[in-house]
C-alpha cells in the first residue's frame, strides 16, 4: 500500500492524525490517549495488518519525550512509523505488549531508561538496571558522576 | 615378572615360614590394603591422563604436554593441586552427611575390587556368589550421590542427585539382566568359574547374537551407571553446572572424581571378565598350537588389555555423543532396554538348554 | 583371603580417604569469609531452601525399580541351575516373566513411566 | 492420582541460571521456576554488561560511533558496523564505490560463516557434545586469519568507514579465501556427519522450543529464529543493500518451528554464505574502495533508519540527527533482544535440559542483548 493510501485509511480511523513524509517512511503523529485504539486498528485491519513491530524506542527532546514505533506488515510489506508526544514530567502511554508481544521487553527497556510509564503493562519491573537504581540514564538531563565518563 | 599369582604365592609362603599363622594373615592383610590403595591411586592417575589424551586425540588437539614426558605427569600435578585446595563446606549444608558422602563413594568402589580376577589365580577373594556380590555392592554408590546432592543444600546438587537416583537404579536392571545372561551360560556365580568356562573361546564369540545383544546392553547400562556421557545427567555441566558435586571442592571433590574413574575401571573389568574372558587368553576351540602361543602372553596383560579397551570405548562414547534428556534416558531404559533384555534372557535360556553355544 | 578381605578393603578406603583429607588439611591455609559458605547458584543469593517437597516423578522410578530388582535377585539362583534343570526352567521363567510383565504393563498404563 | 501429585505447586523450585553458568554464553541471568524437571516460567534478568552504548554514541562523532558497535554483537561485529555505516551514508547520501560494496559484502558473509560456525560448536556443547566445539574453532580460525590480514583485527574488525572500507584488501586475500572455500566445503559435510544426523541430537531438538509463525512475528523475531518458523524476513532479500540484489542466493525458510529447524536453517545458511563468497571472490571490481568524504561528517537534521541482516537477524540503526557532529539519539534494534523475549514462551513446559538447547538454538549473544 502506498503512502497516500495508508494516509487515507489511517485518517479514516482517526481524523486527528498528522503525517510527515520527509523521511524514508510515512510517519503518523498520534496523541498518547488515542494511541491504543489506533494500534489495535492497524494491527487488526485486514488491509493494513501491521503485525511486525520491529523497533520501539523513545527520544528525549528535553521539552518532551517522543515514543517511536516502527511497524511493518509481513504480508503487505508496507511500513509505518507512529510517533506520540509525551509530557516529560509525567510520561504515560498505554502498553501495546498485548498487541505485539515483542513490545513487552522493549517497553520495559524504555520504561527504565526513559522513565515512561506504560499503563496496563503486565510486568513493568526493571529489566536491565539494578532494582534499586534511580534516575533514567538515557534522558538528556541525566547526570551520574560515578559511572559516566565525559569525553 | 608378569606372573602375579606366582608373586602372591611366594609372599604368602615366605610369610608363613617366618611368622605364626595369625601374624602372617595380619601382614598379608596390610599388604593387600596397601596394594589396593596403590592400585586405586595409580588407576586414578592413569585413567585421568588417558581420558585427557583420548579426548585431545578426538578433538584434534594435543592435550596436556608440559608436565613430565608428553604431559604424562599432568594428573599427578592436578592431584597435588587438589591436595592443597581448601575443601569448603557450605554453611547451611548437612555437614555430617556432606562429609560422609565421599567416604561412601570410596568404600563402595573399593569393595567392588574384591571378586575381580586380575590374573590367573590372582583374586582378593574368589567368593562363590561373586557376580551377585558385584550387583549388590555397585548399588551402594547411588547412596553416596544422593547423600552428596541432598546434603549440599544446593538446588543444582539436589536436581543432579535426584536424576542420578532415578537413572542409576533404572539402568541397574539392564546391567543385571546382561550379567544374568552370562550366568545362565556359565552355570555359576563364581568369577573364576565364569572365566574358566571361556577356556575354549570367549562368550562374546561363543554365545551367538543373544550374547552380543547382552554385551551392547551391558555397555550402555554401565555407561549410565557410572554417570558418564552421554548419560552424565547427574553432573550435566551445561544444565546443572556440576550436578551433585557442585559444592565439593579440594580433596572431597577429588575423592568423588577418583571413585568415578575407578568405577569405570571396575565396570569395564566386569565386562571384560563376563564377555571377553577376563584374564583368559584368546583361545579358539581346539586349535592347540594357537592357544598355546596365546598362553605365552601373561594373563594379567590380557585382563588389563581388555579392560582398557572397554574403557577406551566408553571414553569414545563420551567425546562423541550429545547428552540425553532425563525423560529420554528413562524411556530408553524402561521402554527399550528392559523389554529387550527380558526377551534376550529367554533366548539365552533357549541357547543354553539346547547347547547351541560352542 | 576370605571374608576378612571385605573389612580390609573397607578399612583401606577409609584410611585412604581420611589420609588424603588430613594431608590436605595440613597443607591448606584456611580463610573465612561469609560468602564462601553460601551455596553456589551462579553468583546470585539462593531463594528459598531446596529441602522441601520435591517432584514425585523421580521417586516413581525408584519404586518400580524395587519390584524389578527383587525379581532380579530371584533370577540369580535360577540362572545357575538352568542347564541342569533344562526345559522346565524355560517354562518356569516364561510364567515368571509373564506375571512380571503384567505388572510392568499396569505401571505403564497408569502413566508411572511417563516423565512429567 | 499420579498426575495430581506431579502438578502440585508445593514442589516448585526457583533456580537462578546465570549470570555465571556454563551454558548462558556470557552473563545472561535467567530465573526459572521448576517443577521437578519441567519448566514453569523463565524470567530473564539483563544488564550485567549493559554499557549504555546508545548513550555513549550520543557523545561520539559519526565516524567514531561505528567502532563502538563492534562490541555489541561481537560475533558479527563487521555486520553491525555495516549497518551503522549504511545509516550514516543514507544521511549524507554517499554512494559507495563498487569495490567497496563488494568488499563489504564479502566480509559480511565471511563473518556470518564464522558466527554460525561458532554457534554450531556452542549448540553442540549445550546439548552435551563437547568435541564439535573444537572442530568449529578450527574453521573459525581460518576465517579469523583472513580477517586479521586485511583488517588488522580478528574479532572487532572496525573495518567499515562511512563511504566504504578503511583499507584495500590484502594481496593474499583472494588466495586465502579460495583455500578457505575448498576447506570449508568438506568441513560442512563433516559437521552434518557429526551432529545433524545424530539420533540423540535429533531427539534433543525435534519438537522442542516450538515457536509458531504467528508468535515469531508477534515476538518480533528475526533472522534464522524467525525463518525456522516460516517467516520470510531476510533483509538481504527483502530490502537489498549493497550488491545483494545482484547475487544468487536463497533465503532459507523452514517450517519446523522447533530447535531442529533453527539448526537446519543456520546450517544451510552457511552453505549459502559460502556460495555468495564464491560468486564474489573472483569478481571484485577494480577502483576505489572508499568514497571521498569530508573529514568531519555532519548529518542533516532528520531521522535515518537502516537495517542489515546479521548472523542473528535484523539489526536496525535509528539515528536522530539535529544537524550536529554527533547523533542526537541513536537506537540500535538488536536481533537478540527480540529473540530473547520469546524464550519464556518457548521454554514453558519443556525440561531444564531443553532450555539449554533452546537458548543454544536462539544463538544469543549477550552484549547484543544488553548493548
Amino acid at each position: 500500500m502506498s503512502n497516500e493510501e495508508l494516509k487515507s485509511v489511517l485518517s479514516g480511523f482517526n481524523p486527528g492524525l498528522t503525517f510527515e513524509e520527509s523521511g524514508e517512511w510515512l510517519v503518523a503523529n498520534v496523541e498518547p490517549g488515542e494511541f491504543l485504539s489506533l494500534a489495535k486498528q492497524i494491527r487488526n485491519n485486514e488491509s493494513l495488518s501491521f503485525d511486525y513491530l520491529f523497533c520501539l524506542t523513545c527520544i528525549d527532546w528535553k521539552t518532551h519525550l517522543t515514543m517511536v514505533y516502527h511497524l511493518t506488515s509481513t504480508s503487505f510489506r508496507h511500513h509505518l512509523v507512529i510517533k506520540s508526544k509525551l509530557d516529560s514530567s509525567r510520561p504515560e502511554i498505554e502498553t501495546v505488549s498485548n498487541i505485539w508481544k515483542t513490545a513487552d521487553f522493549h517497553e520495559r527497556e524504555v520504561a527504565e531508561l526513559f522513565g515512561v510509564n506504560f499503563l496496563n503493562h503486565p510486568d513493568l519491573r526493571k529489566l536491565i538496571l539494578p532494582d534499586e537504581w534511580s534516575g533514567f540514564p538515557l534522558r538528556k538531563n541525566y547526570e551520574d558522576p560515578v559511572n559516566m565518563i565525559k569525553l | 615378572m608378569w606372573n602375579l599369582a606366582g608373586i602372591s604365592e611366594s609372599i604368602q609362603n615366605g610369610l608363613n615360614r617366618a611368622l605364626s599363622p595369625a601374624w602372617a594373615l595380619t601382614v598379608e592383610m596390610i599388604i593387600v590394603g596397601i596394594s589396593v590403595i596403590g592400585l586405586f591411586a595409580v588407576l586414578g592417575l592413569i585413567l585421568v591422563i588417558m581420558e585427557r589424551k583420548v579426548s585431545a586425540y578426538m578433538q584434534v588437539r594435543l592435550g596436556p604436554n608440559r608436565v613430565g614426558p608428553k604431559g604424562m605427569l599432568q594428573s599427578l600435578a592436578d592431584t597435588v593441586k587438589l591436595l592443597v585446595k581448601e575443601g569448603l563446606t557450605p554453611d547451611k549444608a548437612d555437614k555430617f552427611l556432606f562429609n560422609l558422602a565421599p567416604f561412601i563413594a570410596m568404600i563402595a568402589s573399593m569393595l567392588l575390587l574384591v571378586p575381580i580376577g586380575f590374573a590367573k589365580n590372582f583374586q582378593i577373594w574368589d567368593l562363590n556368589i561373586g557376580v551377585l556380590y558385584l550387583a549388590a555392592i555397585s548399588s551402594v554408590s547411588v547412596i553416596s550421590i544422593l547423600m552428596a546432592g541432598w546434603s549440599s543444600n544446593n538446588k543444582y546438587s539436589l536436581l543432579g542427585a535426584m536424576r542420578s537416583g532415578a537413572q542409576i537404579v533404572s539402568y541397574e536392571l539392564s546391567a543385571g539382566f546382561s550379567i544374568l545372561a552370562i550366568v545362565i551360560l556359565s552355570g555359576s556365580l563364581r568369577i573364576s568359574d565364569i572365566v574358566m568356562a571361556q577356556e575354549n573361546g570367549w562368550w562374546i564369540f561363543k554365545g551367538h547374537i543373544p550374547v552380543l545383544i547382552a554385551f551392547v546392553i551391558f555397555l550402555v547400562a554401565v555407561t549410565a551407571e557410572t554417570n558418564r556421557a552421554p548419560f552424565d545427567l547427574a553432573e550435566a555441566e551445561s544444565e546443572l553446572t556440576a550436578g551433585f558435586h557442585t559444592e565439593y571442592s579440594g580433596m572431597k571433590f577429588a575423592l568423588f572424581f577418583l571413585a568415578e574413574y575407578v568405577n569405570v575401571f571396575i565396570v569395564c573389568g566386569i565386562g571384560a571378565t563376563l564377555f571377553l574372558g577376563g584374564w583368559m587368553p584368546l583361545h579358539i576351540g581346539t586349535w592347540k598350537a594357537f592357544n598355546h602361543i596365546m598362553d605365552y602372553i601373561p594373563s594379567s596383560i590380557w585382563f588389563f588389555g581388555k579392560t582398557f579397551f572397554l574403557i577406551f570405548v566408553i571414553m569414545w562414547f563420551r567425546w562423541t555423543f550429545p547428552r540425553l534428556r532425563i525423560d529420554q534416558l528413562l524411556n530408553l531404559e524402561w521402554k527399550y532396554l528392559l523389554p529387550i533384555s527380558m526377551v534376550n534372557i529367554l533366548l539365552i535360556t533357549l541357547v543354553a538348554i539346547m547347547q547351541w553355544h560352542f | 583371603m576370605g571374608s576378612s578381605s571385605l573389612i580390609v578393603l573397607a578399612l583401606a578406603a577409609i584410611v585412604f580417604s581420611a589420609g588424603a583429607m588430613i594431608v590436605s588439611r595440613i597443607f591448606v591455609k584456611r580463610t573465612t569469609n561469609p560468602q564462601k559458605g553460601e551455596p553456589y547458584e551462579c553468583g546470585i543469593p539462593t531463594e528459598g531452601s531446596p529441602w522441601k517437597q520435591f517432584s514425585v516423578g523421580y521417586y516413581l522410578f525408584a519404586l518400580i525399580f524395587l519390584i524389578f530388582d527383587v525379581e532380579l535377585i530371584f533370577l540369580y539362583p535360577w540362572a545357575v541351575v538352568v542347564k541342569r534343570v533344562g526345559w522346565t526352567s524355560l517354562i518356569e521363567i516364561i510364567i515368571f516373566f509373564f506375571i512380571l510383565f503384567m505388572g510392568f504393563l499396569y505401571a505403564h498404563k497408569k502413566g508411572a513411566l511417563k516423565w512429567m | 492420582m499420579i498426575e495430581e501429585l506431579m502438578t502440585t505447586e508445593q514442589g516448585d523450585l526457583v533456580i537462578n541460571v546465570g549470570p555465571q553458568h556454563p551454558s548462558t554464553h556470557g552473563v545472561l541471568h535467567l530465573v526459572i521456576t521448576l517443577n521437578g524437571e519441567t519448566i514453569k516460567k523463565v524470567e530473564p534478568h539483563l544488564g550485567y554488561i549493559h554499557r549504555s552504548i546508545e548513550k555513549m554514541c550520543e557523545s561520539l562523532s559519526f565516524r567514531q560511533f561505528i567502532y563502538v558497535t563492534s562490541r555489541m554483537d561481537y560475533l558479527s561485529s563487521h555486520i553491525n558496523n555495516h549497518g551503522c555505516a549504511l545509516c550514516v551514508e543514507k544521511g549524507l547520501q554517499i554512494e559507495v564505490p563498487p569495490r567497496g560494496q563488494v568488499i563489504r559484502v564479502l566480509m559480511d558473509e565471511l563473518t556470518r560463516i564464522a558466527s554460525h560456525v561458532l554457534w554450531w560448536g556452542a549448540l553442540a556443547m549445550d546439548v552435551g557434545a563437547i568435541t564439535p566445539f573444537f572442530y568449529a574453532f578450527r574453521e573459525r580460525e581460518a576465517i579469523n586469519d583472513i580477517m586479521e590480514e586485511t583488517c588488522g583485527a580478528r574479532l572487532t574488525m572496525n573495518y567499515m568507514v562511512p563511504g566504504g572500507v578503511m583499507f584495500d584488501l590484502h594481496p593474499n586475500f583472494q588466495k586465502k579465501v579460495h583455500e578457505f572455500i575448498q576447506l570449508f566445503k568438506s568441513k560442512v559435510d563433516e559437521y552434518d556427519e557429526l551432529l545433524t544426523n545424530n539420533v540423540i541430537f535429533k531427539a534433543r531438538t525435534r519438537g522442542i522450543g516450538m515457536l509458531s509463525y504467528e508468535d515469531a512475528i508477534s515476538y518480533g523475531c528475526s533472522g534464522p529464529t524467525a525463518r525456522a518458523s516460516g517467516v520470510h524476513c531476510d533483509i538481504r532479500k527483502l530490502y537489498p543493500y549493497e550488491v545483494y540484489s545482484g547475487l544468487q542466493f536463497e533465503e532459507i525458510i523452514e517450517s519446523g518451528c522447533d530447535s531442529y529447524a533453527r539448526y537446519v536453517v543456520r546450517m544451510k545458511e552457511m552453505r549459502q554464505s559460502l556460495s555468495i563468497v564464491e560468486q564474489l571472490i573472483d569478481n571484485i571490481p577494480e577502483g576505489d574502495f572508499q568514497a571521498k568524504t569530508k573529514a568531519v561528517l555532519k548529518l542533516p537534521k532528520g531521522e535515518f533508519y537502516s537495517r542489515v541482516e546479521t548472523a542473528r537477524g535484523e539489526f536496525g540503526v535509528y539515528i536522530v540527527s539535529e544537524g550536529g557532529m554527533t547523533p542526537y539519539r541513536i537506537k540500535f534494534r538488536s536481533p537478540g533482544f527480540s529473540n530473547l523475549s520469546a524464550l519464556d514462551h518457548m521454554a514453558r513446559g519443556q525440561k531444564i535440559g531443553d532450555l539449554v538447547a533452546i537458548m543454544g538454538s536462539l544463538d544469543l549473544v549477550i552484549p547484543d542483548i544488553d548493548r
